[in-house]
């Protein structure tokens, strides 16, 4: 590698991407909040918050300089590195997990061309996979350090939970990549731009990734690491202003990433039907399909939301058998009969 | 002076530079976030605040005790099928060309799967109710 | 290749056995049936003469050796599962599981004869050792042996780096993982070639406990469950040094490469046969001295690879058989002893004249007394010593070596002779007793008749 | 980037490795310090798979190959390992390995 | 086959008799042994008639290209005889005894038997070294369950020495087989042109371990207590033909192989056997042990062989062969009387004994008659082996014959004391319960005397075996080199 090579104008346009990526997931996750506290009103036909601003749409600014104003308090038999690290850990891999995603097409400024994707690296699913990976250490370390009965039972069912529903979700992956024959995401969101969504071909190889994304997310159903009315807040019970901020913060990002995540891998990301064929400027077209991609994420997390509010927590072995002995089998055979059906298709028998 | 994107296409260690980037930008973000707040709080520490909370009654005893041999099964087990996981990746990628000679393999291979997962159910290793 | 094959498919459908069998017995008996089968894949992979049925990609190698080997290494196992078979139930519950490792464990011992490429050396070292950290911690409860299968852990996959690091070396000198391939020339070697040898050579030594390496045979050894030390210090043990010497005498002779490591080979045997030797004296414990001993028999089995010609091959397979099924004996008669100090076997000829007189031959056969298998394993390694020439310092070290080792094999003979006492031992049946003769008189066999093994090479 | 960096990055990790096993006393340290070790190896593997494709060979992806086996074989490790420590741990609460030569007699 | 038969017959039987009990034993022993000497005695006519007809060679271990390869000439036809007659008299004299876990005592000696012959019969190097190993295991194990109270660590330490010094001779015929086309013949270690160099260190190889056995000062230390602490039967077996394997395997297995290796040493080799020889007999002077006297003497008349072997000439070789079967028969029945002794009355301290003529006086006849002719008097069969032996070693060196030649003289010496000692003076209340000989010992004893006498007036079948018929012709080709 030769450092050398870099010019500036690479050196900008990647700085204000991922300034524009960041700046953009804190967003969605401070809204994400108020959209959370409104979906639950509605589904539970009450008002939500409405006294900061109009609908109180200020809520989250005024929810995050409580935060920053909080005192910051460290419990005297906590590990005070860990303690600190837990958080930002957690915060970490969560900023770090949308460099590969293709947020949209190339952009054309005057024959600069500037691809909407930070990296586009030939293993991106592989970086997802091994960013959520670290996510579980922020859980983990939280909980450990706090040295609180009930952040350490929290904290080790995340794991548990977190590295069970990786398993199911990485062989769902697989049988998308058969199809696929690539782990480029931006190769992914091409194909389907031409050909069908994977959503279609890959029904199960969905579903699977869906219910894994929730318990990825520790989303309800299954928030059992912060389960408040058995453990208190979980892992983070010991946490205070802005530290707890993260773990909160790190969540809605979450879930973000993974409603992105899963427009792009199942649902056609920044692509749309008939794009092609409108006849419009590249520039247009770039801009309508990041468009479609957030319309897709949003959808999601609307989804995730609707999900929280309507279904009940699961029960820890409920968690974990349906993550064993449901998921992984299914998703094998929903990996060996893609595998079966596309070599039959290629070379009959 | 587009010689950048033909760099990102090939695959080099390049191609990881604007993920660096990206996480000098979050490590900065996460460092002057946690110092910000560090200053701002204010800080009136009592003896009773920095106590563990275990719902209001008395503390018993370190919280660091060995917990349930089930979640250090888990992790064990987790790590071992990951790996194996891991071995479909390439597979995948390129069970085009192998075609079904390679798929066979395969299955074969997914049947040692099953069989260590059968195995570990029967023995009770993934069973959490009790 | 079947034979391998057989084995460690037997070891999956053992412990699926043992989900559903619960009579212990009944798993013993299937277990002895696979190595009966394991031998029959075996002799099918004879009469395909150096051919295999299973496509192999130039990673394994069938060979007449390695064919011989995996006999030698089946029908030592039959042997143990045999004699002490029964055992395993004291360990602990989870019989067939015991069971299937050391199927596992086989797999693998047939490997190491016949690797080709460094990464099945790897997978065949790796293949050995994990099951036997399992196996040495069998025993839950028991703080020694938590310690023992703690060590061995530690040290065991400290070695593996340290060989992976060797395989790394070599590759980039090389190119190629190829023991075939390897092409280092007949000059000067590079210093990634010469670093990647000495590094394998270390890691070897490690795994065949050759001094300074050994210092945690006798820990492990004695902390085990006996019946699993019986197999450790066995089988797999041999299967170590063929390893070490189809490495070695594969890949790196020709020229003058053998000289680059013959005397640092040739120095840990000397330190191998003086501290295994003089720390066996020292000993209370049958179990302990029978670690050291093996530490003892390691430097002898040394001796094939310092040679490094043909005939050192032969011994290599010879002292296998010899020293598997003679410790084998022993330990078994061990395992029905309830003391396991020298005093425990006091009087044992008068009590048990047959196990006094099987073990006396197995103990002949480890000092390498005419007559006895042993014999002629240390006398065809000590004669590779003398056929490689410039050797002759070590093998006349050998020889008073193995005058020492007499001394403390045969105070397990003088006590079970010439000491009054009451050696208690557990009830012994006849068939137990039908099996130790088999297990003499395979001793005595080879013993006379050497060629019996060595024909098939 | 020159090969020799990454075979002195992944020698330089491998010798932090063996000091980390020999000074250390805590198993799990002891643990982490052998996986290292093996990551070295993995390292310096794959850069040399490079160097060798860069030398225009074509079996190169061995080396590769060999990097995933090196992966299994340490996640087996792993897992019998720390089943070992848990077990000395439950036995003696301690993984500090000074307890072995305690326990010798 | 006659000569395979030899090693044979005691080595089955005496598997059989591992299973039998008490008498059987001690009977189905007997008979083995008389089988063998029946067979020995055949054979002997046969090689006067077709020497060539004794040879027997069969495929062993054909990786090796070692072969079962046994055959006899003079050298080993004396031995052989020996060994052949050495047993029945064993056998009869404590025929009346009954030994604890008979099957395995008759058993273990008649493997011992086999392991003996065996050595005697070898032609090839491997399975001579097989069954010099072999001949030791029994012997082992009798010392060490049937001996004295110290008998096992006692054992062990001759155990350890043998053992230690085969396997250095084990080096040496390997190093030596590497060095010929391939084979462990005889005959092929005998055509090898070592060089100087190799010779000279090969020699102390093969010399350590038969001296050993032997035993030559200063390897000799295992023998007394041994001799003392091992059942008086084993005793004979050690002292009557066990050494002789070491004289064997210098004159055999040294000599020819290693021709210019004992030419460079055998100054050194005589030193040692001479000095042996005097120390051996000043300690027997001292000495009040009955058993150890007649060890030490026998550490002396040893030292003396191997001092006439090393002369190398064809009188010091002949003699030496002679005495060879002379000394192991005279010893044989000086054993035979003090076991007769230690069992009468419990003692072995000479102090304690005296006036034994007078209450049995065969016995004192016979070990009168039996001590004479182990000082080599005239008209004894002693005499002739020792006379060559002299002569020979004075042609080599008239001042190393004459130092050994004190040893008569010191024999003599220590000889006569214990007659004086034992079978006159007052009798005590113990030695006054002395019995006579009974029926077994006498016939055994008289068998003894009789060969003395034959032998001392006639010796020349002797001879014949000795000089020339059956020589081993490399031998022959050194002596006159």
């Amino acid at each position: 590698m030769d450092l050398t090579l870099i010019d500036k104008y690479f050196l900008i346009e990647k700085i204000g991407l991922i300034s524009a990526v960041l700046a953009i997931s804190l967003l969605i996750a401070m809204y994400s909040t108020w959209a959370e506290r409104k979906v639950a009103a509605w589904i539970q036909d009450r008002r939500g918050p409405n006294r900061a601003g109009p609908f109180g749409l200020l809520q989250p600014l005024a929810d995050g300089g409580k935060l920053f104003f909080k005192e910051e308090i460290i419990p005297s038999t906590a590990n005070h590195f860990l303690f600190v690290l837990g958080p930002s850990m957690a915060m970490l891999t969560a900023c770090l997990t949308s460099a590969v995603i293709p947020w949209g097409d190339v952009l054309n400024f005057g024959g600069y061309a500037v691809s909407l994707q930070i990296a586009d690296v030939n293993i991106g699913v592989l970086w997802i996979m091994a960013v959520v990976g670290m996510g579980v250490y922020g859980i983990m370390i939280g909980g450990w350090a706090s040295n609180n009965k009930f952040s350490l039972l929290a904290a080790c069912r995340g794991a548990s939970q977190v590295i069970s529903y990786e398993l199911p979700m990485g062989l769902a992956l697989i049988a998308l990549f058969m199809i696929s024959g690539s782990l480029s995401l931006k190769d992914i969101v091409e194909q389907q731009r031409d050909g069908l969504w994977y959503v279609v071909l890959q029904p199960v190889g969905f579903l699977i990734f869906l219910i894994c994304a929730f318990a990825e997310c520790n989303r309800t159903p299954f928030d059992l690491p912060e389960a408040e009315n058995e453990l208190n807040g979980g892992y983070h019970l010991e946490y205070s202003s802005m530290k707890l901020g993260f773990y909160l913060f790190a969540e809605y990002i979450n879930m973000f990433i993974s409603s992105a995540l899963m427009a792009t891998l199942y649902f056609g990301g920044y692509s749309f039907p008939y794009m092609d064929s409108l006849g419009l400027s590249p520039n247009l077209v770039t801009i309508l399909g990041i468009c479609a991609l957030f319309l897709k994420t949003f959808a999601f997390i609307f989804f995730f939301m609707w999900v929280r509010w309507t279904l009940p927590r699961f029960r820890y072995d409920q968690l974990m058998k349906l993550g064993w002995k449901v998921l992984i089998p299914l998703a094998l055979l929903n990996m060996l009969i893609t595998g079966a059906v596309i070599l039959y298709r290629q070379n009959g028998f | 002076m587009f010689f950048t994107a033909e760099i990102l296409t090939a695959n080099t260690p390049f191609s990881y530079f604007p993920i660096v980037l990206q996480l000098i930008a979050a490590l900065g973000f996460v460092g002057v976030t946690m110092i910000a707040t560090h200053f701002l709080g204010p800080k009136r520490k009592t003896k009773d605040k920095l106590e563990n909370f275990e719902s209001g009654i008395e503390q018993m005893g370190n919280a660091r005790q060995p917990v349930a041999i089930k979640y250090f099964l888990t992790a064990i087990l987790f790590v071992l099928f990951d790996v194996e996981v891991i071995f479909f990746y390439p597979y995948a990628v390129n069970f085009k060309e192998l075609g079904w000679e390679g798929f066979l393999a395969m299955i074969a291979f997914v049947a040692f799967f099953m069989g260590g997962f059968f195995y570990i159910i029967k023995k009770g290793a993934l069973r959490w109710e009790d | 290749m079947n034979a391998i094959i057989t084995t460690a498919v037997f070891g999956i459908v053992l412990m699926f056995v043992g989900l559903f069998v619960k009579n212990k017995q009944q798993i013993k008996y299937f277990a002895i049936a696979g190595t009966i089968l394991a031998f029959i894949a075996n002799w099918y992979d004879c009469t395909l003469a150096g051919g295999s049925s299973v496509i192999l990609h130039g990673m394994v190698e069938v060979s007449k050796f390695s064919i011989l080997f995996n006999g030698v290494a089946i029908v030592s196992t039959f042997l143990y599962f045999l004699l002490c078979g029964s055992a395993f139930e004291r360990v602990g519950d989870d019989v067939a599981d015991y069971f299937a490792l050391v199927f596992f464990i086989l797999s693998g011992v047939m490997l190491t004869a016949s690797f080709s490429n460094l990464l099945m050396l790897f997978l065949a070292i790796e293949i050995i050792s994990i099951p036997q950290y399992i196996l040495a911690g069998a025993d839950k409860k028991n703080l020694k042996s938590n310690e023992a299968s703690l060590k061995y852990f530690l040290t065991g996959s400290f070695t593996t780096g340290i060989l992976l690091m060797g395989i790394a070396l070599l590759y980039g000198a090389t190119g190629t993982f190829n023991i075939r391939e390897m092409g280092l020339g007949t000059g000067d070697l590079s210093p990634l070639a010469l670093c990647g040898i000495i590094l394998l050579a270390f890691a070897l030594a490690f795994k065949v406990s050759a001094a300074p390496f050994h210092f945690w045979t006798p820990d492990v050894y004695d902390g085990s469950p006996t019946v699993f030390t019986a197999f450790m210090a066995t089988v797999v043990k041999a299967a170590s040094f063929v390893a070490f010497m189809r490495l070695f005498y594969v890949s790196f002779t020709g020229g003058d490469i053998t000289h680059h490591w013959q005397l640092i080979i040739a120095l840990i045997t000397a330190a191998t046969l003086l501290i295994g030797n003089f720390t066996a004296v020292f000993q209370q414990s049958v179990k302990r001295m029978l670690a050291y001993s093996s530490i003892a028999q390691a430097g002898f089995m040394l001796f094939a690879i310092v040679s490094n010609n043909e005939m050192a091959a032969q011994g290599m397979i010879l002292y296998a058989a010899a020293y598997s099924v003679a410790t084998i004996g022993v330990f078994a008669v061990l395992l029905k002893m309830k003391d396991y100090t020298f005093d425990g076997y006091n009087g044992l000829a008068r009590r048990e004249p047959l196990l006094a007189l099987v073990t006396t031959i197995f103990l002949l056969s480890l000092a390498g007394i005419p007559l006895t298998a042993g014999f002629f394993a240390k006398y065809f390694v000590l004669s590779a010593a003398v056929q490689a020439g410039g050797l002759l310092w070590l093998v006349i070290l050998g020889v008073l070596c193995a005058a020492i080792s007499a001394y403390y094999y045969f105070r397990v003979i003088i006590a079970m002779y010439f000491r009054a006492g009451e050696a208690e031992t557990l009830p012994i049946t006849g068939g137990f007793k039908a099996a130790l003769l088999l297990a003499a008189a395979i001793v005595i066999a080879l013993g006379l008749f050497p060629g019996l093994l060595l024909q098939f090479l | 980037m020159p090969v020799q960096y990454y075979i002195f990055l992944s020698i330089a990790l491998f010798c932090i490795g063996i000091m980390g096993v020999l000074m250390r006393r805590n198993a799990i340290i002891i643990f982490m310090c052998i996986e290292l070790m093996l990551n070295a190896v993995n390292l310096l593997l794959v850069a040399f798979s490079k160097m060798w494709v860069d030398a225009g060979r074509i079996d190169a992806a061995s080396a590769q190959l060999f990097v995933f086996f090196v992966m299994v074989v340490a996640a087996a490790e792993v897992s019998v390992g720390l089943a070992i420590i848990v077990m000395m741990y439950r036995n003696t609460h301690s993984v500090d390995i000074n307890i072995l030569s305690r326990l010798k007699n | 086959m006659l000569t395979v038969l030899l090693i044979l017959i005691p080595l089955i039987t005496g598997l059989i008799t591992f299973g039998l009990k008490g008498p059987g034993a001690k009977v189905f022993s007997l008979l083995s042994s008389f089988a063998t000497l029946a067979v020995a005695v055949f054979a002997w006519a046969q090689f006067q008639v077709a020497p060539d007809s004794l040879q027997f060679t069969a495929d062993w271990i054909p990786q090796l290209n070692s072969q079962f390869k046994v055959g006899l000439d003079g050298l080993s036809l004396m031995l052989v005889l020996l060994t052949a007659i050495s047993f029945p008299l064993i056998f009869i004299t404590v025929f009346s005894r009954s030994y604890d876990r008979a099957g395995s005592f008759y058993g273990l000696m008649l493997l011992s038997q086999a392991g003996l012959l065996g050595v005697f019969l070898a032609y090839d190097a491997l399975l001579f070294y097989f069954f010099w190993e072999l001949a030791l295991i029994p012997v082992y194990f009798l010392c060490s369950m049937w001996g004295g109270e110290r008998a096992v660590p006692v054992t062990f330490k001759f155990f350890v020495y043998t053992f230690a010094g085969s396997l250095l001779m084990l080096v040496g015929i390997i190093y030596i087989y590497f060095q010929t086309p391939g084979s462990f013949s005889w005959q092929a270690f005998t055509s090898l042109n070592l060089s100087n160099g190799e010779q000279s260190w090969l020699f102390w190889l093969f010399f350590v371990a038969f001296a050993i056995k032997m035993p030559v000062f200063p390897f000799h230390t295992w023998q007394p207590d041994t001799y003392e602490q091992s059942p008086t039967p084993v005793t004979m077996v050690l002292s009557g033909i066990m050494v002789k394997m070491g004289l064997f395997g210098v004159m055999r297995w040294l000599v020819p192989v290693l021709p210019q290796g004992v030419y460079m040493w055998q100054e050194a080799a005589i030193v040692l056997s001479v000095i042996g020889i005097i120390y051996a007999s000043c300690i027997a002077i001292m000495q009040t042990d009955l058993k150890k006297l007649i060890a030490y003497s026998s550490i002396a008349h040893i030292g003396l062989m191997s001092a006439a072997i090393f002369a190398n000439n064809e009188q010091s070789i002949a003699g030496v062969q002679v005495q060879m079967f002379n000394h192991g028969i005279n010893i044989i029945g000086l054993w035979i009387i003090v076991e007769v002794i230690e069992q009468r009355l419990k003692i072995k301290n000479m102090t304690g004994l005296g006036g034994i003529a007078t209450h049995a006086p065969k016995l004192a006849i016979l070990l009168v008659i039996v001590s004479l002719a182990n000082i080599a008097l005239p008209l004894t069969n002693g005499f002739i082996g020792e006379f060559l032996m002299f002569s020979g070693l004075f042609q080599y060196n008239p001042w190393f014959a004459a130092v050994a030649g004190l040893a008569v003289i010191l024999a003599a010496v220590y000889m006569l004391r214990m007659l004086q000692k034992v079978l006159f003076g007052e009798s005590n209340a113990l030695t006054a319960t002395t019995t006579d000989l009974k029926a077994g010992e006498m016939l055994a004893m008289a068998c003894i005397v009789a060969v003395i006498f034959v032998l001392g007036f006639y010796p020349k079948p002797l001879l014949d075996l000795a000089s020339g018929l059956g020589l081993p012709n490399a031998i022959a080709a050194v002596i006159t080199r």
